[in-house]
């Protein structure tokens, strides 16, 4: 990792020159040991940028925001922003390009290649402490991930922290950058869906029973769709505020708006709100993991959109994120598209 | 009223109580802590890290129905019924609350209550019982009660406050709701010896020292948020915030809410007029019919958070709307932390 | 007294091929069960996924989507998208228990009426011994 | 709230016979925004309509539901009535309580229900209906007539005799089809070729007839009024205007290949021109038959002796782009295979013909000269089987159908060959006889009397050939014996099929197929000659089997269908088209790469509509992710309030 400089001195020319608006990177924290997003804007604040295993964030997301932004102001600052990108991140990038939300211009890509390693779950790393405070989290050599605390320092093999998509990850650098700090080791994945499977092989009243489980947990705070880069209607359709309203739409109308799901945070609604975010995904979630990083109740939200990714790659051979030439997963098809399951 | 209760008594307390519905946190089998509702077999166990969800969603539940109503068609004639739906009567009492969750019952009582009281609030509150603990060891790193007027020990909105002795709890009943959950089962207290009430001093005094983060001079800061309306301060401290419900779903003394009529048949007209959570961080919060929205962006939607906390709050009751349990910062997915935010609001201009 | 247990089912139809089919299926006077709603949409293309999460949120015992035969689509390809999109939208709902029966795509031209009462016989059929469809319907 | 009135038609007992109109109408009243419901016998009756009208003025109703027979009747009987009512026509719906209710279901209890859940449903979609005005679209008038048999022949002069231009598109060297190959044609017995061919010369000579053989359609696009198809010119490799048709090429060309004009009973070369009265009258060189025209592989023989250089091996396939307003399709039939006879030998016996080989052997232009001679060894039959219903109506081996023309044609043949033939003997194997038709009877009954016709009632369970004979085992189920034939000749009456290719050109057109591949029309009886995409019609057997005149009559049915298209200045199309909800549209496309008409496309980082490419199909509505693309009047609140009203009540 320690190729990072690199992209910390390319950071900072791009800023002394003037060369992007601001970088998007990240930084550590007020707990002082993991990452939170930064957002540098001078040469001087380069120095707070951090590259480790807790840099878990996908950056992307915020592009959406820098849009936003650029769509409101009066006279745009053109200037792309620059943008830390691990390889999930990168091919967040990708399916924005796909769907024209970003161009390529937009952004200065500051790829950093996660080699043999990955980001880490910090749930795990809680149990491998047992209470221990870290202080500082770092990938040290031969793939071990080394944890400093006030009682001492620990080293782990990166599998039992890392995060299980990074487990399963097969595009552990970035697909598109503009610089690139490490190489571009594939990892090899045998069991890419690996992770399904103990959901799969259940029956369906058990794999019921468990997403109802799952799912009676959610509270709706939306922290899944907020955090995801691929989440970026000004208004998801399950809100649905302005769907259908016209100059000469009435009150009336306005106010029995489509209700696809209501509010209450009950588990036949929160199916249907989950159920819209991953049919919404399929072809476009590139595994990141945000969504479930973010849920406070720890709903593994991954376990849907893995399937409908699993689900996309199986039945019409579609992998999100690589490609942004080629037509979104839903609306493309072939002729020898499976139809097993039509009368 | 004081007692001292043998921590091996405590689950027998628990057993006493049969006949009103008993909450304490457990573990889920998904590794979280949660308050959840007893059932026959389980034992009483205190003394855990902070859950995610704070007891608020037992006295102020997410969905709460105010009403039902239905239609009735003779022909052309229709009349409408509409039938308040009050929460249903029964006793609750809920274990191992922290004295920050406590403190935020007693802000939502203010909410609640005063010259317009809330009938379902209320009918809730009446029939809760609070069992505070006091924290031995802040439950969460996060943990900043001290600064924003609280204590691990403070006793506002509980009805018992229990202190661990190590081998017992030092019991102090401070309602009438709170002496008669104890007198149910009196034969399980004991009275306590002096040196009990020396030692629950010094528990107290020692765990207020254990409170690592600190949030200094917020009184001060209140004053100030008066001239920052219009900083840009909020924009930049806003720049990773996405707009998620987190920090004030989960925070014990957010009180907002939605009303909504949950259509069930159109015809017949049949369904129940609901009341949800609802946040200040969702766009459409303050989204008008017209389409406008006068906050518009994230960094107004932080400001808000913090002025209603800070300074409304402030203004209206004299006490912050905060208190400290240190939640939005945990578990907020980008790391925004309130007690820097405000730090920045106090060292602003400066 | 129990009555026996009748399935609520919505089907939406494409108005070329499967609504005209269900026409035939009247015209010829077939007799079929009077568990199904059609909604007639103008192309198998246009069923939104939503359309199946909020038809089973809202009580439906079992969805049906039914559209031209592949390459007879009176829009050419809508049909196409759909098998893919309704494939993943199956997938979907049994991931998370649904029983598979209870939602169901079919072919039906404008000339296989005979084919549409089948489909609806043998989904009644099928649906019977499931009972009513509560996992992800709204409690009212 | 708007103010919707309900109409519930009884059709007679149609619909109150398992409805209790009475009581959707009462369930109806009760349902929000619903300010008027009643019922009557027939609405669409004069009066029906009247009272509509008269509700909507009286009660003040801005929507109209009504509750009746499939919309593909009578929507437009009472839009028109609700236009009168001086609303606009697109806010009344009709909900179909007979072909998808009455008719299928028995219990009255239910069906009532699932009539109001229908009708309730209808009601919350049109509560949501946008007074709309039709778009117009100029009209292309000039038609493409697809296949030059009798049919294809008889719409062409039709509409360039109505004064439009007509493309007349036939994928063999000329025109003619499969009549120019009959003898005689029944009732009348007069000479098939002698009838045609004055048609055919009328063709080719017609100013507004573009006469385009050895052409096959490629692709269509467009819509009814503005097509555009592209079609494929073959290379003939002869220039019909240089040939003088001296005949001197075929006389050297050294390939002999199986003629079809004869079914195989005789050959020809490879350059050939099908038969002496070929419209276009030219020579074509068949380069499937010939080594390789392009290469010096081929001999060249042909250019040689061709002393007005007419020959041209240069000639290349050409893509010819015509637009067109309306499209007839009359593709005809093929005869069902005698190789899929297994009982009747596969067709490997040289003396078991099909229904057309016959016709060219008593043809005068056939090969031989209208002697029946067996092809074997050419000698006169004395005894010859006729078979009906060979691969017909016999659902569990061939075609479930009946071929419809095989009765008459083999009374004619029997007849033909009597005449040919005195001494010889006739037998004909049936299952039925059907001569319905003018005439038809008369003349089966002339083939019995006359010409001592032998009929036997019964199918024949197998053939075989033995000693220079065909024998033949059957059984006559009138005196119930078995009987044994040994023929000199056998003639099956083989199944009419659609033409080969029939199929791939109807997924060109959009046209449906039935599930015999046969063309699907629009309605079976009322739109016998429309398909279900508008602006295409149908003609003769591409249909159905039929005869030549009932092929005629349809293909003039045809012809005047095309003219209420191509007479009109301009068409209108359709207004429920999609719509994009500006605010929600993130310009992500995905829209426009779905939609089959390239109705959409993206311009500012916005998709935008084209109205008149647009056929409201609504796929883009689907694919959006953002429900920022809806069809007007079919939006996707519009479905979610039907949902929720097809579940309750």
């Amino acid at each position: 990792m320690a190729k990072i400089d690199e992209l910390k001195e390319e950071a900072r020319k791009l800023l002394q020159e003037g060369k992007v608006k601001y970088i998007i990177g990240y930084t550590t924290g007020t707990d002082g040991w993991s990452a939170v997003p930064a957002f540098i804007r001078t040469a001087e604040e380069v120095d707070r940028i951090v590259w480790d295993p807790t840099c878990v964030h996908n950056l992307t997301k915020f592009l959406v925001d820098e849009k936003r932004r650029k769509s409101r102001s009066r006279k745009p600052d053109t200037r792309p922003v620059g943008l830390f990108v691990k390889g999930c991140d990168s091919r967040a990038v990708v399916v924005l390009l796909q769907e024209k939300f970003i161009n390529r211009g937009d952004v200065y890509l500051l790829g950093v290649s996660c080699e043999k390693a990955g980001v880490i779950d910090d749930r795990k790393l809680a149990q491998k402490l047992k209470g221990k405070k870290p202080m500082k989290v770092e990938l040290g050599d031969n793939g071990r991930i080394v944890i400093s605390t006030p009682e001492g320092t620990l080293e782990v093999p990166a599998e039992e922290l890392l995060a299980d998509r990074c487990l399963e990850c097969r595009a552990n650098f970035p697909v598109v950058f503009d610089v690139l700090a490490g190489d571009k080791v594939k990892r090899a994945v045998e069991k890419p869906y690996g992770s399904l499977e103990k959901i799969e092989k259940l029956t369906a009243e058990e794999r019921f029973k468990f997403w109802k489980e799952q799912l009676d947990k959610c509270i709706r705070c939306y922290a899944c769709r907020s955090v995801c880069p691929m989440c970026y209607c000004d208004e998801c359709v399950v809100d649905s505020v302005n769907l259908s309203v016209t100059a000469d739409t009435s009150a009336e109308e306005k106010a029995q708006r489509i209700k696809w799901l209501q509010r209450s945070a009950e588990s036949s609604e929160n199916f249907v709100y989950h159920f819209v975010r991953a049919i919404h995904l399929g072809g476009r979630c590139i595994d990141c993991g945000e969504c479930e990083r973010a849920c406070p109740l720890d709903i593994p939200l991954r376990f849907l959109n893995k399937k409908l990714e699993k689900e996309a790659s199986e039945l019409f051979g579609y992998e999100a994120g690589f490609d942004a030439e080629l037509p979104a997963l839903i609306a493309c098809f072939r002729d020898e598209d499976p139809q097993d399951f039509i009368r | 009223m004081d007692k001292i209760l043998t921590k091996k008594a405590l689950a027998r307390w628990g057993k006493k109580l049969r006949d009103s519905r008993v909450f304490f946190p457990r573990l889920s089998a998904d590794g979280r802590w949660d308050y959840v509702e007893a059932a026959a077999a389980d034992e009483l166990t205190l003394d855990v890290r902070q859950t995610a969800v704070p007891p608020k969603k037992i006295l102020f539940p997410q969905r709460e129905v105010l009403a039902e109503f239905s239609e009735t068609v003779e022909g052309t004639a229709k009349t409408l019924e509409l039938k308040e739906a009050l929460p249903e009567d029964g006793s609750v009492v809920i274990f191992g609350v922290r004295p920050c969750e406590g403190r935020a019952a007693w802000l939502l009582d203010k909410v609640f209550g005063g010259e317009f009281t809330d009938p379902y609030y209320w009918k809730r509150r009446d029939q809760t019982t609070l069992v505070g603990l006091a924290c031995g060891t802040p439950p969460s790193e996060n943990c900043f009660c001290t600064s924003v007027e609280g204590s691990p020990h403070s006793e506002e909105g509980l009805d018992i406050l229990l202190t661990d002795l190590g081998d017992r709890y030092f019991v102090r009943a401070l309602t009438e709701k709170g002496e008669r959950l104890v007198s149910a089962a009196r034969d399980l207290f004991q009275n306590p010896k002096p040196e009990d009430k020396k030692k629950v001093q010094a528990v107290h005094e020692e765990s207020a020292g254990k409170i690592k983060r600190q949030l200094k001079e917020a009184r001060v800061i209140s004053e100030k948020l008066t001239g920052l309306f219009d900083s840009p301060l909020w924009d930049d401290e806003a720049m990773s915030c996405i707009r998620c419900g987190v920090c004030t779903y989960l925070c014990p003394s957010c009180h907002c809410f939605d009303i909504n009529d949950e259509i069930e048949s159109a015809s017949p007209l049949q369904g129940k007029r609901v009341r949800t959570w609802d946040t200040c961080q969702f766009p459409d919060f303050t989204m008008h019919s017209s389409g406008h929205n006068p906050r518009p962006d994230k960094a107004s939607r932080l400001r808000q958070r913090l002025y209603h906390k800070f300074r409304y709050f402030v203004e209206v009751y004299d006490k912050f709307m905060c208190v400290g349990c240190g939640r939005c910062i945990t578990l907020c997915p980008v790391g925004i932390d309130i007690i820097s935010v405000l730090d920045k609001v106090k060292s602003h201009g400066s | 007294m129990a009555e026996e247990f009748e399935p609520r089912i919505v089907a939406f139809l494409c108005k070329w091929c499967s609504s005209a089919g269900c026409d035939l299926a009247g015209v010829s006077r077939m007799e079929y069960p009077p568990n199904v709603v059609p909604i007639q949409v103008m192309c198998s293309g246009s069923v939104s996924p939503l359309y199946i999460f909020s038809a089973f949120n809202k009580g439906a015992d079992g969805v049906l989507v039914s559209g031209c035969h592949p390459g007879d689509c009176h829009y050419i390809k809508g049909n196409y998208y759909a098998r893919r999109r309704l494939n993943l939208v199956k997938k979907l709902l049994e991931y998370v228990g649904l029983e598979p029966e209870r939602f169901q795509m079919s072919w039906v031209s404008a000339a296989e009426g005979t084919k549409y009462t089948q489909i609806i016989k043998d989904f009644v059929k099928e649906l019977k011994p499931l009972g009513p469809q509560t996992k992800l319907r709204r409690d009212r | 709230m708007k103010r919707t009135g309900v109409f519930v038609c009884h059709c007679g007992i149609n619909i109150a016979g398992t409805v209790d109109v009475k009581k959707v109408a009462k369930e109806l009243a009760g349902h929000p925004g619903v300010a008027h419901a009643e019922d009557y016998v027939y609405m669409c009756s004069d009066p029906g309509q009247n009272l509509i009208i008269q509700a909507i003025k009286d009660k003040k109703l801005d929507n109209v539901v009504v509750a009746c027979c499939s919309p593909n009747l009578h929507e437009t009987t009472f839009r028109n009535a609700a236009k009168r009512a001086g609303l606009n026509s697109f806010r009344c719906e009709i909900a179909n309580i007979r072909e998808q209710c009455s008719w299928v279901h028995k219990d009255m209890g239910r069906a009532t229900q699932k009539a109001t859940r229908i009708t309730k449903s209808v009601v919350e979609r049109v509560s949501r209906n946008d007074s709309l005005e039709p778009l117009s679209v100029p009209v292309t008038r000039r038609a493409m007539v697809v296949g030059g048999g009798i049919a294809g022949i008889q719409a062409s002069l039709d509409l360039a005799n109505s004064g439009y231009e007509v493309i007349l598109v036939e994928r063999n060297p000329s025109i003619g089809g499969h009549m120019i190959q009959l003898s005689e044609t029944f009732p009348t017995l007069d000479c098939s070729q002698c009838i045609l061919t004055p048609k055919m010369v009328e063709v080719s000579k017609h100013p507004k007839i573009k006469l385009m053989t050895y052409s096959e359609v490629q692709d269509v696009s467009g819509y009814v009024g503005n097509f555009k198809v592209k079609i494929l010119k073959k290379p003939t490799y002869v220039d019909p205007v240089k040939c003088n048709l001296c005949d001197e090429c075929t006389k050297v060309c050294p390939i002999v290949v199986p003629n079809e004009f004869d079914i195989g009973l005789t050959g020809r070369r490879a350059i050939y021109i099908p038969f002496p009265q070929a419209i276009p009258a030219s020579y074509t060189l068949d380069d499937r038959a010939c080594p390789d025209p392009f290469t010096t592989i081929a001999c060249g023989k042909c250019a040689d002796v061709c002393k007005v250089k007419a020959i041209d091996f240069d000639q290349k396939p050409e893509i010819i782009e015509e637009e067109v307003g309306a499209i007839i399709v009359a593709t005809g039939f093929d005869l069902y295979d005698k190789e899929n006879m297994a009982e009747y030998g596969y067709g490997k016996y040289p003396d078991v013909l099909d229904g057309l080989q016959f016709e060219r052997l008593c043809s005068a232009s056939g090969p031989t000269q209208g002697k029946v001679l067996r092809p074997s060894d050419h000698k006169e039959p004395k005894e010859v089987v006729f078979i009906q219903c060979s691969g017909s109506r016999d659902p569990e081996n061939h075609c479930a159908y009946c071929s419809k023309v095989c009765c008459m044609y083999t009374a004619k043949h029997a007849m033909l060959y009597k005449h040919h033939v005195h001494d010889g003997q006739a037998y004909i194997f049936y299952i039925d006889i059907r001569s319905g038709g003018k005439g038809y009877e008369e003349f089966v009954q002339r083939a019995v009397e006359e010409d001592g016709v032998v009929y036997l009632r019964g199918k024949v369970s197998k053939i075989f050939e033995d000693k220079g004979k065909v024998i033949v085992w059957g059984v006559d189920t009138l005196t119930g014996k078995s009987v044994e034939i040994a023929a000199d000749m056998v003639v099956l009456a083989q199944a009419m099929r659609p033409s080969q290719g029939a199929q791939e050109l109807a997924k060109k057109l959009k046209v449906a197929l039935d599930k015999d591949g046969f063309l699907a029309e629009a309605h079976p009886k009322l739109r016998p000659v429309e398909s279900v995409t508008s602006g295409m019609f149908l003609a003769g057997a591409a249909q159905a089997p039929k005869d030549i005149p009932e092929a005629v009559a349809q293909a003039s049915g045809a012809a005047a269908k095309a003219v209420t298209i191509l007479s009109q200045e301009r068409l209108f199309h359709s207004p429920t088209v999609a719509r994009v909800i500006k605010n929600l549209c993130t310009g992500c496309a995905m829209c426009v790469a779905v939609c089959p008409y390239d109705a959409l496309t993206l311009k500012d980082g916005q998709v935008e509509v084209n109205e008149v490419l647009c056929e409201g199909c609504g796929t883009c509505t689907a694919t959006c992710l953002r429900s920022a693309i809806q069809v007007k009047n079919l939006t996707q609140q519009q479905i979610a309030l039907m949902i929720d009203a097809s579940l309750g009540g």
